[in-house]
């Protein structure tokens, strides 16, 4: 990676991969790359193309940016389709596209409370918050999954946080974490900020509780997505205006109120 | 070798176009090339009105290829001239843009709204979107009602080049594109997207909201590659071929079958960069084949 | 669940076909499945007299396919019926006669020499060829040529259902399904390759003699599967899918669009086993998703 | 591997890579595949498909049988494209399906004396016949190259055979080694054959000469193939009968005097 660039722009860079560590399911990995000049927010996200893709799969694959830092940029990943699969295989020393960053990202001060809600693979951006942010004592940080705790970087999270895991293996864990979810919501003080990530279940049940206690609540959207960049509309969200909005660009994280789940 | 190359009226400093839906309103790629480079910028497809789009979800993968059904979302043509347009190199690049109504008459009204506009150096008439109920292929894949609109749209657009963009979902593209040109077109641009579906076997739903989308990406390559050979062939208009282009050698494969120019879609989503970069593999490879000038390569294929 | 299917006469034990022309004439395969376990075989397209096919190169690789212009080369029928058939194990699996001609009163012919022969399970009417040059699409792009065709074959045919093989290079296939239906074709399968051509920029040459050939392989299977769901839902008819299929779930995608079988090509060539343990995995397939039959997930998409 | 084949047959089979190994340029090197259990004859082919091809390519690659013997299968393969790229970057330990032995093959009986020219990667599947032959010392073996000789297995062949190579790097080279081909054909004794495998233009010449002096040639083809297997009538060749014949079944060897070189 030689390109001079801007920092303060995206940038479409050619990165060599350090190194792939597997979390204590195989379905699971942390990839490491070589760092990126970026300036980046926690939330935002990067479009990964390696290089032996060619035609086959024509799209490349979004993902979170997990943890950056002078050694690395660290992106974690489960396996579940093709994409993903062909990048667990890579070796490290290939070289990989990666563009970003890319959309918002999550805004807060360092001062705010947070409650940080995060659902299964919702984990990957807020590693990097957390391990980063200067009062960690200010971070109350929920976690549901479905497999086990080793799986995750869980444990990365720094101790001065607190921190809480429920795995969710059948359906009355389901409502005992929804349950959790709203105690949380509802206890949440003022002037804090709820930041929230994982599947649509999980943050139309988020956005419906924050609406209830009326607090201030911020969520990030997977869609599918093409281009990365709002050039393809293809992955719209729809918003309480009306409109459809590109979930690359203008979000992927939204305030929750201005989110529409539809069906 | 010099890479410019004349379509008619409308100059490009190289053959290399975006093509219309997939380079956003152009501003999208900024931080990955510079838009003065390319050899013209090709919008999203606007409407007189803003258009919503089609429900989600809009777009899927397939083999070498993706379907879209985005139902031609746009800010409408009066935005996009007030806030997009102003931030376009338009001095330096031909901004051209693509036109989507549902009948001849808000054809006519597009026309003329863009033709005092110096910023827009063609107009690009799209008569062979798949993905709406209306105003799409009603018009490309029937000779008559294309002529109809092109008449209508040359008639309105005053001095501005005329792009007529055409549907493969015909049997004979060569009817639509001699309409086309006996009502007054300047340029033909081919070929849009093939109707296609996808379905999901497991919740059994269809891939797209739409349930039917186009089909772009390399795996359409020989079916447009035929096609603008054999528009090349029936036609004395400039052509502008695309489908499936990701290479510089693609690039030259539609030159070699006729084209004057060509329009990269899909490969833009490959990489944002991918557009930029081809600008600089095809003069290098037209220097390793040691092509001469397009004049001399354009359509000179052995057969 | 039992894989067992009818096509009104013609009963498969399960809805993997070959198709014409990727499968020789079937004997090809036998060191790699055991031919008695396919729902039927469907031979290269044959013809009243032995043909030499198209000069070479016939074949070239594209983005997730392939092009071809054979030109139906072939032994004729009454070498098939000598050499072959006697060797293909036919009363366990029904033997399907693709049919080539350049004109109705041949196809008629190759009908009567055809329609006492135990050995041949079904007559498949190839009118969607395009590497010929007469003979082909002419009768697979006008409904009323390919109605006049069927009419011959079916009132020559005996008892032997007849199945019409349509071509995807039309502006809507559903007419030309619809014309085949109403002049008394049994089943209706569909698609035949799409139109594509491929150059090399090196030589300047087509990668192919005949410059056109036909597109199969995955890259196509978008188109293929919106034409079979529009045709399901137009004839009344037994629907024969195909176009790109190289997996389990890609045959049930068919089914759930509304085929009731399906035919296998281009993959044939990625493994020469494939088509054989498509068979397995389809029953897996299906086992995992719980379909407990064809009849209630055949067509069965949410819409 | 663990199928339960018939050796007299070919099958279609899943094998591991053992190893590659690179000859002295980068664009040549040595796959060695788990032993197949198949009676195979020099000449005869195989295609292979690497596990994670999926569409595309969307053919296998056929590859002539180098060498076989009890610990591995060979093939010498030279990168000239996308396919026999993507090969060379296979590791060890990963699979690919295979399937033959495919085609003819050469005939001879071992007391025959054999006039052996190749031409480039023509020597590929001469390697393992010159290093079975009972007798080698009736071998005379003629090849001509473009690349170093170190990128073949040229020193390979048993020493008991008269082996002579030259190396074309220019026009003039290319006249020598025709006038070379001219003589060994015109000079090789009643009773014995010629086999011979390489590049059109180079077979081409061969058929010439081999016609001049009535000679009992037979040459290897290679042409592009889909199947391999005689079904899609892809690979023809036009033979003197004036018919199209499948290459990969009815050949890849032909007597000379059978082959129309069209064009
Ligand atoms: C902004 C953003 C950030 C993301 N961050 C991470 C991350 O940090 N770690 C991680 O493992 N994954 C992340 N994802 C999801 C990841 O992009 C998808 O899992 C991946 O693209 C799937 O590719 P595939 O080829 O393996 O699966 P496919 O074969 O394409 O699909 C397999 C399954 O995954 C679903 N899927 C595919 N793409 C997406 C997508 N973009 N969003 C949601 N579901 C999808 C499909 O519907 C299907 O059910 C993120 C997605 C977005 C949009
Ligand atoms: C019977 C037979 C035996 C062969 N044995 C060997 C062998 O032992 N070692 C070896 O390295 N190669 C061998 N080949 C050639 C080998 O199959 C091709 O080099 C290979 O398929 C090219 O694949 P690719 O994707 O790398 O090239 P592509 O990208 O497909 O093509 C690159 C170039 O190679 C040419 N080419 C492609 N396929 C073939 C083909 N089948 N025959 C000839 N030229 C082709 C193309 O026209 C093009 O010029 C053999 C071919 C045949 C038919
Ligand atoms: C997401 C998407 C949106 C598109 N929108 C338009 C459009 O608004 N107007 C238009 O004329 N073509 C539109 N197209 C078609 C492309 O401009 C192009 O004709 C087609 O994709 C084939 O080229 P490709 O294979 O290079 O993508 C769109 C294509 C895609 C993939
Ligand atoms: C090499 C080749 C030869 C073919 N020959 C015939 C033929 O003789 N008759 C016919 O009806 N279709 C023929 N076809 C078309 C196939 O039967 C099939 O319709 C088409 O390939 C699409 O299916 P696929 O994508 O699964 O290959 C041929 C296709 C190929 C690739
Ligand atoms: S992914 Fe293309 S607009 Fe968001
Ligand atoms: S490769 Fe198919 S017939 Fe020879």
């Amino acid at each position: 990676m030689k390109q001079s660039i801007n920092p303060a722009r995206p940038s479409c860079l050619k990165v060599q991969i350090l190194g792939i560590s597997y979390a204590r399911s195989g379905n699971f990995f942390h990839l490491y790359l070589e760092p990126t000049p970026w300036e980046s927010r926690p939330g935002q996200f990067v479009m990964l193309r390696p290089q032996g893709w060619d035609n086959d799969p024509i799209w490349p694959r979004p993902f979170s940016i997990c943890e950056k830092n002078d050694d690395s940029l660290r992106i974690f990943i489960q396996i579940v389709g093709r994409g993903t699969g062909l990048i667990s295989r890579l070796q490290p020393g290939s070289t990989l596209h990666i563009w970003g960053p890319l959309g918002n990202g999550f805004q807060f001060s360092p001062d705010m409370p947070l409650l940080i809600l995060a659902g299964g693979m919702g984990i990957a951006p807020f590693v990097g918050l957390c391990k980063s942010h200067p009062n960690p004592e200010l971070i109350r940080f929920i976690f549901g999954h479905r497999m086990d705790i080793g799986c995750y970087p869980f444990a990365e999270l720094p101790p001065a946080s607190s921190r809480i895991h429920l795995q969710q293996t059948g359906q009355a864990d389901i409502f005992d974490f929804q349950r959790l979810l709203r105690q949380e919501i509802e206890d949440c003080p003022a002037g804090s900020r709820i930041l929230a990530c994982g599947p649509t279940p999980f943050l139309k049940v988020v956005q419906e509780y924050a609406r209830e206690s009326v607090k201030d609540a911020w969520m990030s959207l997977e869609n599918k997505m093409a281009c990365g960049v709002g050039a393809c509309l293809g992955c719209v969200t729809m918003t309480s205006s009306g409109d459809y909005v590109q979930t690359c660009s203008h979000g992927p994280v939204f305030r929750a109120e201005d989110v529409v789940f539809e069906e | 070798m010099d890479l410019k190359v004349n379509l008619g009226e409308l100059s490009l400093k190289n053959p290399v176009m975006t093509a219309s839906g997939t380079f956003g309103y152009g501003l999208e790629f900024t931080p990955y090339g510079r838009l003065e480079e390319l050899g013209a910028i090709v919008v999203k497809g606007l409407s007189l009105k803003p258009r919503k789009g089609n429900p989600m979800p809009r777009i899927t993968e397939t083999p070498c290829g993706m379907l879209n059904a985005i139902g031609l979302q746009n800010i409408g043509v009066e935005k996009f001239i007030q806030d997009k347009l102003p931030l376009l190199p338009w001095k330096k690049t031909p901004v051209v843009v693509n036109l989507y109504a549902q009948s001849a008459a808000e054809f006519a009204d597009l026309a003329r709204i863009l033709k005092s506009e110096p910023g827009v150096g063609a107009l690009e008439v799209n008569i062979s979107c798949p993905n709406v109920s209306q105003g799409g292929l009603q018009f490309g894949q029937d000779p008559s009602a294309a002529a109809a609109v092109v008449d209508r749209v040359k008639s309105n657009a005053g001095s501005k080049p005329v792009i007529v963009k055409l549907s493969p979902n015909v049997s004979d593209i060569r009817a639509v594109a001699l309409a086309a040109e006996s009502s007054g077109a300047d340029i033909i641009s081919l070929i849009n997207t093939l109707g296609g579906m996808a379905v999901d076997v497991g919740t059994r739903k269809p891939c797209l909201a739409n349930v039917f989308g186009g089909l772009s990406g390399p795996a359409i390559k020989p079916v447009a590659l035929k096609m603008v050979f054999e528009v090349c062939r029936a036609v004395n208009l400039p052509v502008i071929g695309l489908g499936g282009i990701v290479s510089a050698r693609d690039v030259l494969e539609f030159i070699l079958v006729g084209a004057s120019a060509v329009q990269v879609g899909t490969a833009s989503f490959t990489r944002p960069d991918k557009v930029f970069s081809l600008v600089g593999e095809l003069k290098e490879l037209a220097d390793e084949l040691e092509i001469s000038s397009w004049e001399a390569f354009r359509g000179s294929l052995h057969i």
